[in-house]
């Protein structure tokens, strides 16, 4: 299909020969200046030793599996909201898409003073309420810390999923609806039955956003913890990225990109079967 | 669609709960930001505690500042000229994508695998490639250079992909029986259809080239051709320390993304309520 | 038809879009061929870090520089802390990396070793007039690897203590501590509710003198092995866990990296922070109008040891011109330049003459706090401490990580100390 | 013809029109402004506790920069304590000042809305009595 040409060029310059050039890197030793010295499958091999790594990967994986789920169920119960016809709805949408588009920097800034043991807003609230009596140290504690910055992604992604949903709930067709209440289908089950389904490549849509977010939001976890305490909000794109620039190891983050490549390849292919193949596609006229 | 939903919460009751939730959410969702603006204005320590909940002595100097330390004008131009270029190829070549992948054609699933596999992979970890490929193309330090990597967001090819498959297939058979061209067919039936993944579309790709940071920060050397995002590392240098002047400078950021949101929800969504879908 | 002609508009505006972006579009990519076409002249760049601030005064350099060197254009770049190393790299990689580098901390001496610097020593031995120019303890301290010497100092802020006067006051403390124990001691006594009784930077190696002020070496000698495995260094790090349990320690101390710490000192909630020397200008501005020579101390860690927040100037060894490089680094440190930066900074430059001048300098005299600050700097340059080796990014990745385990009371002082250990020896064996 | 008219009135009610439109009216209005006000003159008073205006008093006007110690200016207040500085492009200002058998004046800290604004210090300076 011609139409479909231009854009695979594009992602052939920045994404695909890219890749093919960090599977050669993964078999080397590089560091931007020595010349490049073929080792094999050592990396892979350190790889496979080195704790961190495994770390890294296991937050990934919570953060995803933890993260996108929630944000998803989120949006969709805030799009439900926000789609009725009540008054300031339009409102009440800018304001949850709000925090999407700010600067990261600036949202890190102010949820780690949120999250503060001692001064933060959070506990200060929690403490007024009576809930808690002691405060807890949110980004100080090797067991807060990743439910933290997952927290703080979700809020800052959920009025983005929510805009997707809405997009999707808007191009259901009208006649649908109308055909189940003729046949008597009660809201639940119209919801059940008709929004759902229909929603399906929305509910795609978000979940792959949600994988690439487990790895982009690595500007966040750097302002906010640093993959800190110890490795335990490390992620794994962090972790390629302080290999690459800060430890200067750039065939050893080729070799986590490598594996990351493949393991979230393996992720799409099954959210993609559970959707339904073709990327969520749906087509209700056949 | 409305109507609908309006059956589900027919009674005053049901709408009173709902707005109830909608200002909890709301309230959630605004409190790191009002923090944002607060600051922004007076420019405070927000390690004071107890926490003060109304600004003392609110003043715009922090936008000042903002406008003389750095080009404001001329990093906002850069900013914009990219993004533009950015929206508009990401609406042809998204819409030109979606539209084929609604169509079975040989290597279809190859194609949806290969874009797929594209997003998967971290661009902070391609980036040295990327830029020894932009170098070859002669693009460092343009516009062109920076807007190349974001020509074509997946996610808005998808966007598309989902709202022309609800597009009823009578109509565009009814229009190819017409003889018309398909690159008419997009720019004539199924696009005017698809306001929202239009909405979608713009909004997305303007923010991502808007907020985009490590690649201008990597391909700019010339400080005339840079963004707002690398604006910012200048304001570190100035202000690590009072952080008034980075949350204005955030928010003055900010305020196009979310200006054309507000634009393009009210009239894409809007219009799209009135019932543009037709059987 | 609206909706039509609003379409139109939409393409109308896109297009006329297009054509006013393109000439901006087309002078860009005409500047980079333009710097190119001019072949009779040569071109240099410096990458300084962080220091846009300071622009009036690299216009100053840079005019100098070509006023002597007609022939040669100078590019600035300036990059923050945090992107300066993804920056330098790629231009690295790409082969027209920036001639000049102003590098922080030991951070040169991962360049050194891939050999992407000149030795720049012997340009400083080789001329008379830098020969005996510097700070020989600093020189030694901060911008030797290998026994060569790489960088030519810029300026370096050694790590002092600060203490809130209030805060010890309302204790009933009046001396600043001079032991390890006595530190924390003091910490436990200045703690309350939202108050903490100390607060560490934790970038670099700030944290470090906690232990060397036990009498803990980091490394051997030759920077091969660990050394910092012993009984003491279990002993401090188990205090310091447990003041960290109980908060004397601020937790932030081992989680926040540098505009935090300023500010929680800064908002007053922190009895004695071990900063940088700079530090002051930065809490003293964060909106915190409690801050004043009468309410903030400073003194010397215990044991007098001192991190060097050394920056530095380095040159690429791939540049095309070395002696033109050389010269602008001769600019931007002699005399002129360097009284300039300390005046305007406050902050030492190595540059003996200068900085000795300065702190005679009358209006110097006039700020106590200020004076007490530099001279508890210049006092300490014998005892600076933190390695200068080239895996310095991974080794305190390493140690910290584990460090943090035992202060967060998820391993034991012991098997934390144990693993580091193993971790740094295979990184330094590799 | 008619009809052409009433299509450039209906895009002129388009929302990105009608919000672009306003933007840049206020843009243009306060450049306007701008033009008007930026001498770069900055005029105040200096007065005794009686405030009665001190005459040939020296007045401290130092730039404020994030950047660390700048040089200052300094002037002389006229025969009824007036004082004037000229072509100043500064942001952020600490004005100050002092004479021989007074304690010198609080050092006051002044932003201004664009540079070269043409600034009255609101409050003026107050020397007091004794050295």
């Amino acid at each position: 299909m011609e139409y479909d040409l231009p854009v695979p060029c594009v992602f052939a310059v920045y994404r695909i020969i890219p890749m093919f050039w960090n599977l050669l890197l993964s078999f080397k030793k590089w560091n931007f200046l020595s010349a490049n010295i073929w080792v094999g499958l050592k990396n892979y091999n350190m790889m496979i030793k080195d704790p961190v790594f495994w770390e890294s990967f296991r937050n990934t994986v919570i953060y995803f599996a933890a993260g996108s789920p929630t944000a998803i169920i989120f949006a969709i119960l805030m799009a439900l909201l926000v789609n009725q016809n009540i008054r300031g709805r339009n409102t009440y949408r800018s304001i949850i898409f709000l925090p999407y588009p700010l600067t990261t920097v600036a949202i890190g800034i102010i949820w780690k003073w949120l999250y503060n043991e001692k001064v933060g807003l959070i506990n200060y609230v929690l403490r007024s309420l009576g809930i808690i009596d002691k405060n807890i140290p949110f980004l100080d504690s090797f067991n807060w810390a990743l439910p933290s910055v997952i927290i703080t992604s979700i809020w800052q992604v959920v009025g983005f999923f929510m805009i997707i949903i809405l997009t999707g709930l808007q191009s259901i067709p009208e006649q649908l609806y109308e055909a189940a209440e003729l046949d008597g289908a009660s809201p639940r089950k119209r919801f059940y039955y008709i929004t759902l389904p229909l929603l399906k490549p929305s509910i795609f849509l978000c979940f792959i956003i949600g994988i690439i977010n487990s790895f982009t939001m690595f500007d966040l976890v750097y302002v906010m913890t640093n993959g800190g305490p110890g490795h335990s909000t490390e992620i794994l794109v962090s972790y390629i990225y302080k290999n690459a620039f800060t430890f200067s190891r750039i065939g050893y983050a080729a070799a986590i990109t490598v594996f990351l490549f493949l393991f979230l390849l393996f992720i799409t292919s099954i959210v993609n079967k559970f959707s339904g193949e073709e990327a969520g596609g749906v087509n209700y006229y056949e | 669609m409305n109507r609908i939903h309006k059956k589900y919460f027919n009674n005053s009751g049901r709408n009173i709960f709902v707005h109830l939730v909608l200002i909890l959410i709301s309230f959630v969702m605004l409190v790191p930001l009002y923090w944002l603006v607060k600051t922004s204005l007076t420019g405070e320590n927000i390690y004071i505690y107890p926490p003060s909940l109304i600004p003392k002595n609110p003043n715009l100097y922090n936008f000042v500042d903002v406008y003389y330390w750095i080009p404001f004008a001329r990093y906002f131009l850069n900013s914009t000229i990219v993004s533009v270029i950015v929206v508009i190829s990401n609406i042809i070549f998204n819409s030109m994508a979606g539209f084929a992948l609604c169509r079975s054609f040989p290597g279809k699933k190859a194609i949806i695998l290969v874009y797929l596999g594209s997003i998967m992979i971290p661009f902070q970890t391609t980036i040295i490639p990327a830029f020894l490929i932009t170098k070859r193309l002669g693009l460092l330090n343009t516009h062109l250079g920076m807007a190349l990597p974001l020509f074509s967001i997946i996610i808005c090819i998808f966007v598309f992909k989902n709202s022309f498959e609800a597009i009823p297939s009578s109509l565009i058979d009814s229009a190819r029986i017409d003889g018309l061209p398909d690159w008419k067919m997009i720019y004539k039936i199924t696009l005017p259809l698809s306001k929202p993944a239009i909405a979608t579309n713009v909004i997305l790709s303007f923010l991502y080239s808007w907020n985009s940071f490590l690649w201008p920060l990597i391909i700019i050397r010339d400080r005339n051709m840079q963004t707002l995002p690398l604006g910012l590392s200048r304001f570190f240098s100035y202000f690590e320390q009072s952080s008034g002047q980075i949350y204005a400078f955030s928010i003055l950021v900010v305020a196009p993304v979310i200006l054309v949101f507000l634009l393009s929800q009210k009239s894409f969504i809007g219009s799209m309520l009135s019932g543009a879908v037709k059987g | 038809m609206r909706s039509k002609t609003k379409r139109n508009l939409l393409w109308v505006s896109a297009v006329l879009l297009i054509l006013l972006g393109s000439p901006v579009l087309w002078s860009g990519g005409q500047k980079e061929t333009a710097g190119k076409a001019a072949g009779g002249e040569k071109k240099i760049s410096i990458l300084t870090w962080n220091i846009s601030f300071y622009e009036k005064n690299i216009r100053g350099w840079i005019s100098d520089f070509e006023k002597d060197n007609p022939n040669t254009k100078v590019e600035w770049l300036d990059k923050k802390g945090s992107e300066w190393d993804t920056f330098f790299q790629t231009q690295l990689a790409s082969g027209n990396a920036p001639d000049v580098l102003d590098i922080q901390g030991p951070l040169f001496a991962k360049y050194a070793a891939m050999g992407a610097l000149l030795e720049v020593g012997q340009y400083i031995d080789k001329d008379a007039e830098t020969k005996d120019r510097y700070n020989k303890n600093i020189i030694k301290s901060a911008y030797t690897y290998n026994g060569k010497v790489y960088e030519v100092p810029f300026y370096f802020a050694p790590s002092v203590l600060y203490y809130n006067k209030i805060m010890f006051k309302n204790a009933g403390l009046k001396k600043i501590p001079e032991t390890f124990d006595e530190l924390m001691n003091y910490a436990g006594k200045l703690t309350k509710e939202e108050k903490s009784g100390f607060l560490t930077l934790n970038f670099d190696w700030y944290w470090w003198p906690l232990f060397r002020c036990n009498g803990v070496r980091l490394l051997t000698p030759d920077n091969r092995k660990a050394a910092f495995n012993t009984e003491v260094a279990v002993k401090t790090l188990e205090t310091l866990a447990e003041m960290t349990q109980k908060g004397a320690i601020a937790k932030i101390s081992w989680t926040a990296r540098w505009k935090v710490p300023n500010d929680a000192f800064g908002a007053g909630n922190i009895g004695m922070y071990y900063s940088n020397g700079s530090a002051y200008h930065n809490f003293a501005k964060s909106g915190a109008e409690w801050v004043s020579p009468d309410t903030v101390g400073v003194g010397s860690f215990p044991g007098r040891w001192t991190l060097p927040g050394s920056h530095g100037f380095a040159i690429n060894s791939a540049s095309k011109y070395p002696e033109k490089a050389w010269k602008l680094v001769k600019v931007i440190t002699d005399d002129k330049w360097s009284e300039v930066f300390i005046k305007r900074t406050n902050i030492f430059t190595g540059n003996n003459k200068i900085d000795n001048e300065f702190l005679k300098s009358p209006e110097l005299q006039k700020d106590q706090l200020k004076l007490d600050i530099l001279k508890t700097q210049l006092q300490n340059m014998d005892r600076l401490t933190g390695p200068t080796i080239a895996q310095d990014a991974r080794v305190k990745d390493a140690f910290y990580n584990e460090l943090q385990k035992a202060l967060f009371g998820e391993k034991t002082a012991k098997a934390a100390l144990n693993s580091a250990e193993k971790a740094i020896n295979s990184i330094l064996s590799e | 013809m008619k009809f052409k008219v009433n299509m450039v009135l209906k895009y002129l009610k388009n929302r990105f029109v009608i919000t672009f439109l306003s933007i840049g009216l206020i843009i243009g209005i306060w450049s306007i402004y701008v033009q008007y006000n930026n001498d770069g003159i900055i005029t105040g008073k200096v007065v005794d506790e009686t405030g009665k205006g001190i005459p040939n008093a020296t007045v401290i006007i130092v730039e404020e920069l994030s950047g660390g110690i700048q040089e200052p200016l300094t002037t002389r207040t006229d025969g009824k304590g007036n004082f004037t500085f000229k072509d100043i492009d500064y942001i952020e200002f600490i004005i100050s000042a002092k004479k021989s058998g007074y304690t010198a004046s609080d050092k006051i800290r002044y932003h201004l809305y664009f540079k070269r604004e043409n600034f009255k210090i609101p409050k003026p300076l107050v020397l007091k009595k004794g050295s």
